[in-house]
């Protein structure tokens, strides 16, 4: 019983991490309709550069500002240089392109960091376990990651239903020439939206690094998933980035921890174990298919 | 010269360089290029059988690098029954006759193209892009996990398939049966889109309302080109299988079917010969790039993004068009 | 049209120009310097260039060059790197594949088109066995002698029950079964994860509740560094020990996981401590060149090297007589940076295993130190196998 | 009594609290030109909607031809004899325009899998495109990519493929929107030729338009038909005076 409410709060950190992420992602889509596929990249810049100002510093607040500011800006300049050519283009263009900077961005990290992973560590002041349940010992930082996600996702639902550039930028997505003929610079905001999207996936990726390894390409492996997030989720929604990135987080941790041992009931315990694990593997894919089959636009479907 | 000439030339010229490549290569003492140029035909068959879905379907599948993969596996794991004497399932034999192997490649792929396209078709736009990899990326971990098959160590043939009438061992003759399969299938795709089959796809690619107006099922057409292309990719994936004598699960990879779409993308979508200057042009560019640095990647990701800016139609497009 | 024809001529003169002047020795080295994993195939490289630059260009005085060439961890990329190196550039001696599955779709082919392939790394069980060459040679090891040395170790120790944990995929399930071989007490579970996976919490959640005496663990690269930082942060590494092979302790991959790892006890068969002439020349003069403490990995290609070079000095350089390059090669007579060296039926090394410790050196750096001889002139388990 | 190809029985549609149609009912005669007009958001663009079978009444009944089709799905209200155009042009863009013809000739030619032979050189295409092109005077058009089209040769084209099929009743939805003066009169004067041929029920917002064509003009507002009658009649309906007066 413990067990299971370990995991559980397991799957809502891993889903917080995705929620991160998945929340630029829907937002770049959402109002820009530009497919990023080098989202990850930033998830990885945000890593890279914390690491690195942590080290430098020993801060981990430090490394958070220098984590949010490179994704941030890195962001921006991609928007400015590459993707703002391509908004009247085919999303094919646009996957072509992204998938060139993923090339760029990963080798460029082993040029300029080498190729071995980087060290980041949890900052002391977030170290250690507490009981939370009598027997259910749990990481602080993990709790602190849960808690930053949860911040993040009140912020930005604030940001998007009570202040003036949110609704700016609804407006923006739905009608872009009306937008610009209110005389708002729709440039300046797709920019700034696009960074803002950015920075939030160099925040996933910086607050990742104490707990995963910090390497090139890190941002693949957990794009992949993002793109099942907010695909289950409904393209271009924040509310439904957050329940399908919660779905997936809890669907493959609980997949991970029981399947294996549900299969060992009725088979030989190696095969379970290697059936369990591949199944495991293809859970969230299994529960993506079933979501758009019985749902073809996602959970939460947007206007448009 | 105008668009329709230059491109009637650049085919012929492109189909002259292909049956001339062996003897030239062996003129200059270059027998590897016959290999390297097996690889680019063979690619250039899994490319154009995807723009048939994405360029004359409007089908954007990130997960076509299945089909391929399964192509590959059907091939290696018939050779590895054959091998090792032992029938599949305990009741089917094994086979290296290419004649049985690569046709039943086809059709398993097709069955496959068959059973994702009509899960997938039920969605379009993103989030097709997104079911049709998500099946992919299921039957990559599949194959991952397939440990009678080798897993993520892949399955090895210890040599090619055999087919009556030519010695596949030989570089050149392997070389010609693929250019042949190439050729095959620029054919077909090419009446196929003319076809009254295929003015109906693309007319429901560019419009499923209108498409529906007319009072036809769209998305049946669309589900026959989703399978004929799913066949074209593993009759590539069963050439593969015999070109590498070798297949993993990274066949079946996203990054594989991401690859397969920036070669379509970069020769010309719909275009048909577009994406076989694609395939070209991005193994070269791997290949030499990877000879000079070894941070070759540096330097394809930009190269990408720029034919992007300024080749709006690929670089089929920009040779046959003149802007 | 004109454009294109250029485009393809242009590409056919790139590979002509490149074999111009065949005179030194060529080595062909497909290794992996791009992914994650690229860090191993630079440490190949560099101890291997070393062994060459310390001669000035030569490896037993022949004149050599060194082909390196990324696979980018794809075995199709691999292969067709091999066939260049053969086709084009007429190459004799092929190294440096890292991983296990790259090396079995490469080994067999290249070994059966008569080139000399020595493992700088990866030796798999099923190189080693039935699917032994006598054109094949692994210089680093049987794949599951690193485990099996650590599985001899915890055998003796106090723990009675070990929890296992590895990806899902051969090599996993290979290192887990040398491991079992010779641990022959209780296993508390045996876990497979995801390949590439980097978040362990639902596993380390698990190992809590199994509360076995130890984990052997087996996943390198960065799925090995996420999981130890996430198993000391679970607050486990006090309670439970952690054991591996050499794989996630390297001196590099150790800059990663930072104190976390410090008291972990793995299995190797070389460490930079190691006390022979031949060693403290090695890790002197890599420490010099590259400013980085060497690797396993490094040991490796260099030892590679040095065995190539005393091959090539027998045969006076000639190496279109490979026969006579293969029995050079079989007498392995070079002072290995591992004190003595040599190859067993099978052409694996038979060689001693050590367990080692991570340590924090004075001035700050992560490391190893060996502690304890585990197994001496240790041959691998497939050797019967090979009928050769 | 009259001929009636098109009746309409109190239909009713609701999106969530909107009604947009609310116990509708109309009749079309065989042969004329008739109109729907009403304000703004009176519900026309619906109305064709649920006549061609894109949207689903949720009751009411309509026949055609006195036959119920209310519950057909569109492909067979097609084959039933409906005709539509859209509001916004909707052509194959991709396509030339010859292509956009033929695949609206081929379209009632049973099942198109066929996958060798060339559309273009079909039977019936080779037989009736040139004729199909001339009648919206698009024969010398007919190479190019139908996006590259203007504005009201779409139009042209969109009509021209919607009477390909011969329907009996062509649905024409705001036919002159975004057109210029010219392209209205070339327009208007393309509506009018096809009269005899076919009977169209119209959706339009230049009133000159229509009640220069119509035979009969029905008002809808708020959903709800609140007169129908020739044009004559309609212009001296206080009713409708005050439904359009109401709203300036």
């Amino acid at each position: 019983m413990i067990l299971l409410v370990e995991q559980l709060l397991n799957g809502l950190q891993l889903g917080i991490t995705l929620f991160l992420m998945s929340a630029g992602l829907t937002l770049v889509f959402g109002i820009m309709q530009v497919i990023n596929l080098a989202h990850g990249s930033f998830y990885m810049i945000g890593a890279y550069v914390g690491a690195t100002v942590a080290a430098a510093t020993g801060s981990f607040i430090l490394a958070l500002a220098g984590a949010l500011g490179a994704a941030g800006v890195a962001g921006m300049a991609v928007e400015i240089l590459v993707l703002r050519q391509l908004y009247k283009r085919d999303h094919l263009d646009q996957v072509l392109a992204t998938f060139g900077l993923i090339f760029f961005f990963n080798e460029m990290t082993r040029i300029i960091w080498g190729k071995q992973p980087l060290f980041m560590d949890i900052p002391t002041w977030l170290k250690g376990n507490i009981e939370l349940l009598p027997g259910l010992i749990y990481p602080v930082y993990r709790l602190a990651v849960i808690v930053v996600g949860a911040v993040v996702a009140l912020l930005l639902w604030y940001l998007f239903s009570r202040t003036r550039l949110g609704m700016q930028i609804r407006a923006g997505a739905s009608n872009r020439d009306m937008v610009s003929a209110l005389g708002v610079n729709i440039k300046l905001l797709y920019t700034l939206v696009f960074g803002l999207g950015t920075l939030l996936a160099g925040l996933a990726g910086v607050m990742a690094g104490p707990i995963f390894a910090v390497e090139s390409g890190m941002g693949e492996s957990i794009l992949i998933l993002t793109f099942v997030v907010i695909v289950i989720g409904g393209i271009g929604s924040v509310r439904g980035a957050v329940v399908g990135a919660l779905l997936v987080g809890l669907v493959d941790t609980l997949g991970r921890a029981f399947l294996p041992t549900l299969f060992r009931t009725f088979l030989s315990s190696s095969y379970a174990d290697s059936v369990g694990a591949s199944l495991a593997s293809m859970s969230i894919y299994i529960v993506m298919a079933a979501v758009l089959i019985w749902k073809p636009r996602g959970l939460f479907p947007s206007h448009h | 010269m105008a668009g329709g000439v230059r491109k009637t030339v650049l085919i012929a010229g492109g189909g002259l360089f292909f049956c001339l490549l062996p003897w030239a290569a062996h003129y200059f003492g270059e027998q590897y290029l016959v290999s390297l140029f097996t690889r680019i035909l063979i690619y250039s068959l899994a490319a154009v059988s995807l723009d048939l879905l994405i360029g004359y379907g409007g089908l954007i599948s990130l997960g076509h690098a299945a089909f391929v993969g399964i192509g590959g596996y059907v091939t290696a794991i018939f050779f590895q029954h054959s091998f090792e004497a032992e029938p599949l399932a305990g009741i089917i034999p094994g086979s290296e006759n290419a004649l049985l192997v690569w046709p039943l490649a086809v059709i398993v792929a097709a069955a496959f193209a068959f059973l994702i396209g009509s899960l997938s078709l039920r969605t379009s736009g993103m989030h097709f892009i997104m079911i049709t990899l998500a099946f992919a990326q299921m039957l990559y971990y599949f194959a991952v996990g397939l440990e009678k098959y080798g897993g993520d160590d892949g399955l090895s043939l210890y040599s090619r398939n055999q087919l009556v009438g030519m010695d596949l061992a030989n570089d050149v003759h392997f070389y010609f049966v693929c250019l042949f399969f190439l050729s095959l299938f620029l054919l077909i795709s090419d009446r196929l889109v003319k076809s009254r089959f295929g003015l109906v796809l693309r007319g429901a690619a560019s419009s499923s309302r209108r498409i529906h107006a007319l009072g036809i099922h769209g998305r049946r057409y669309k589900l026959i080109c989703f399978i004929i292309g799913g066949a074209g990719a593993g009759l590539a994936g069963a050439l593969l299988a015999n070109q590498t004598e070798y297949v993993s699960p990274g066949l079946l990879h996203w990054t594989m079917s991401g690859e397969l779409m920036v070669m379509v993308l970069l020769g010309g979508l719909g275009s048909l010969f577009g994406p076989v200057l694609g395939a070209a042009v991005y193994l070269l560019l791997e290949e030499t790039l990877a000879m000079y640095t070894e941070h070759w990647m540096v330097y394809l990701g930009p190269i990408l993004i720029v034919v992007v800016l300024f080749a709006k139609r690929g670089l089929f497009g920009l040779l046959t068009h003149r802007d | 049209m004109k454009r294109l024809l250029m485009l393809l001529t242009a590409a056919a003169f790139v590979f002509s120009l490149q074999s111009a002047a065949a005179e030194p020795v060529k080595i062909g080295m497909i290794t992996t310097l791009s992914t994650k994993a690229a860090y191993l195939g630079e440490d190949i490289r560099d101890g291997f260039q070393l062994a060459i630059d310390q001669e000035g260009g030569k490896l037993g005085g022949i004149d050599v060059e060194l082909l390196v060439e990324d696979d980018g961890r794809k075995p199709e990329k691999a292969k067709q790197i091999a066939e260049r190196y053969m086709k084009k550039d007429g190459v004799k001696i092929m190294t440096g594949i890292v991983f296990s599955n790259v090396a079995i779709a490469v080994v067999p082919k290249v070994v059966r088109d008569g080139v000399v392939y020595l493992s700088a790394n990866a030796g798999p069980s099923k190189l080693a066995g039935k699917g032994c060459n006598e054109n094949y040679f692994s210089v680093s090891y049987q794949n599951d002698n690193i485990d099996e040395v650590v599985g001899q170790f915890v055998n003796d120790s106090e723990h009675q029950s070990v929890y296992l944990i590895a990806p899902n995929y051969p090599a996993g399930k290979d290192h887990l079964a040398g491991f079992k071989r010779y641990f022959k007490k209780d296993i508390s579970a045996e876990v497979y994860t995801q390949l590439g996976q980097s978040d362990y919490a639902a596993e380390i959640a698990a190992i809590r509740a199994a509360k076995p005496d130890a984990v052997f663990f087996f996943l390198p690269g960065g799925m090995g560094v996420s999981f130890i930082k996430q198993y000391a942060q679970a607050g486990l590494s006090e309670e439970i020990p952690l054991y591996g092979p050499a794989f996630s302790f390297d001196e590099r991959l150790l800059k990663a996981v930072g104190p976390v790892a410090l008291g972990v006890k793995n299995g190797s068969q070389w460490t930079h401590d190691l006390d022979n002439p031949a060693n403290k020349q090695f890790v002197a003069a890599y420490i010099e060149k590259y400013g980085r403490t060497p690797t396993l990995y490094a040991s490796q290609g260099y030892d590679t090297a040095r065995l190539i070079g005393s091959a090539l000095k027998a045969v006076q350089g000639n190496v279109d007589d490979l026969g006579a390059v293969k029995q050079a090669l079989k007498k392995a007579e070079f002072d290995s940076v591992r004190g003595k060296f040599s190859f067993g039926t099978n052409q694996h090394p038979v060689q001693d295993l050590y367990i080692r410790e991570v340590i924090k050196t004075d001035d700050g750096q992560y490391t190893n130190r060996t502690i304890q001889k585990v197994f001496e002139n240790h041959v691998d388990a497939y050797a019967a196998e090979c009928e050769m | 009594m009259a001929d009636y190809i098109l009746q309409v029985k109190n239909l009713c549609k609701s999106f969530g609290a909107v009604e947009a149609s609310r116990d509708l009912s109309f009749a079309v005669q065989r042969g004329h030109i008739h109109a729907l007009i009403g304000p703004n958001g009176a519900g026309k663009t619906t109305v064709l909607n649920l006549l061609s079978g894109e949207l689903q009444a949720d009751s009411g009944t309509i026949f055609l031809n006195a036959k119920k089709i209310n519950k057909l799905p569109v492909h067979q209200r097609v084959s039933a004899g409906l005709g539509r155009s859209f509001q916004i042009t909707s052509i194959f863009e991709s396509l030339s325009v010859s292509e956009n013809m033929a695949l609206a000739i081929l379209a009632g030619e049973g099942h198109n899998f066929r996958f060798w032979r060339n559309a273009m050189t079909v039977g019936v295409v080779k037989r009736e495109l040139a004729g199909a092109l001339a009648r919206v005077d698009l024969s010398d058009r007919e190479e190019q990519l139908a996006g590259n089209l203007s504005h009201g040769e779409k139009r042209q084209l969109e009509v021209g493929m919607a009477l390909v099929g011969k329907p009996q009743l062509l649905l024409l939805d705001e036919p002159m929107a975004g057109q210029g003066a010219g392209g209205t009169v070339e327009l208007k004067k393309l509506i009018l030729g096809l009269k005899g041929q076919t009977t169209i029920l119209l959706v339009e917002h230049d009133m000159d338009v229509v009640f220069s064509l119509a035979d009969r003009i029905s008002v809808i507002v708020y959903g709800h038909c609140i007169a129908s009658g020739s044009p004559e009649q309609i212009r001296t309906n206080p009713e409708v005076q005050m439904a359009y007066l109401g709203e300036q």
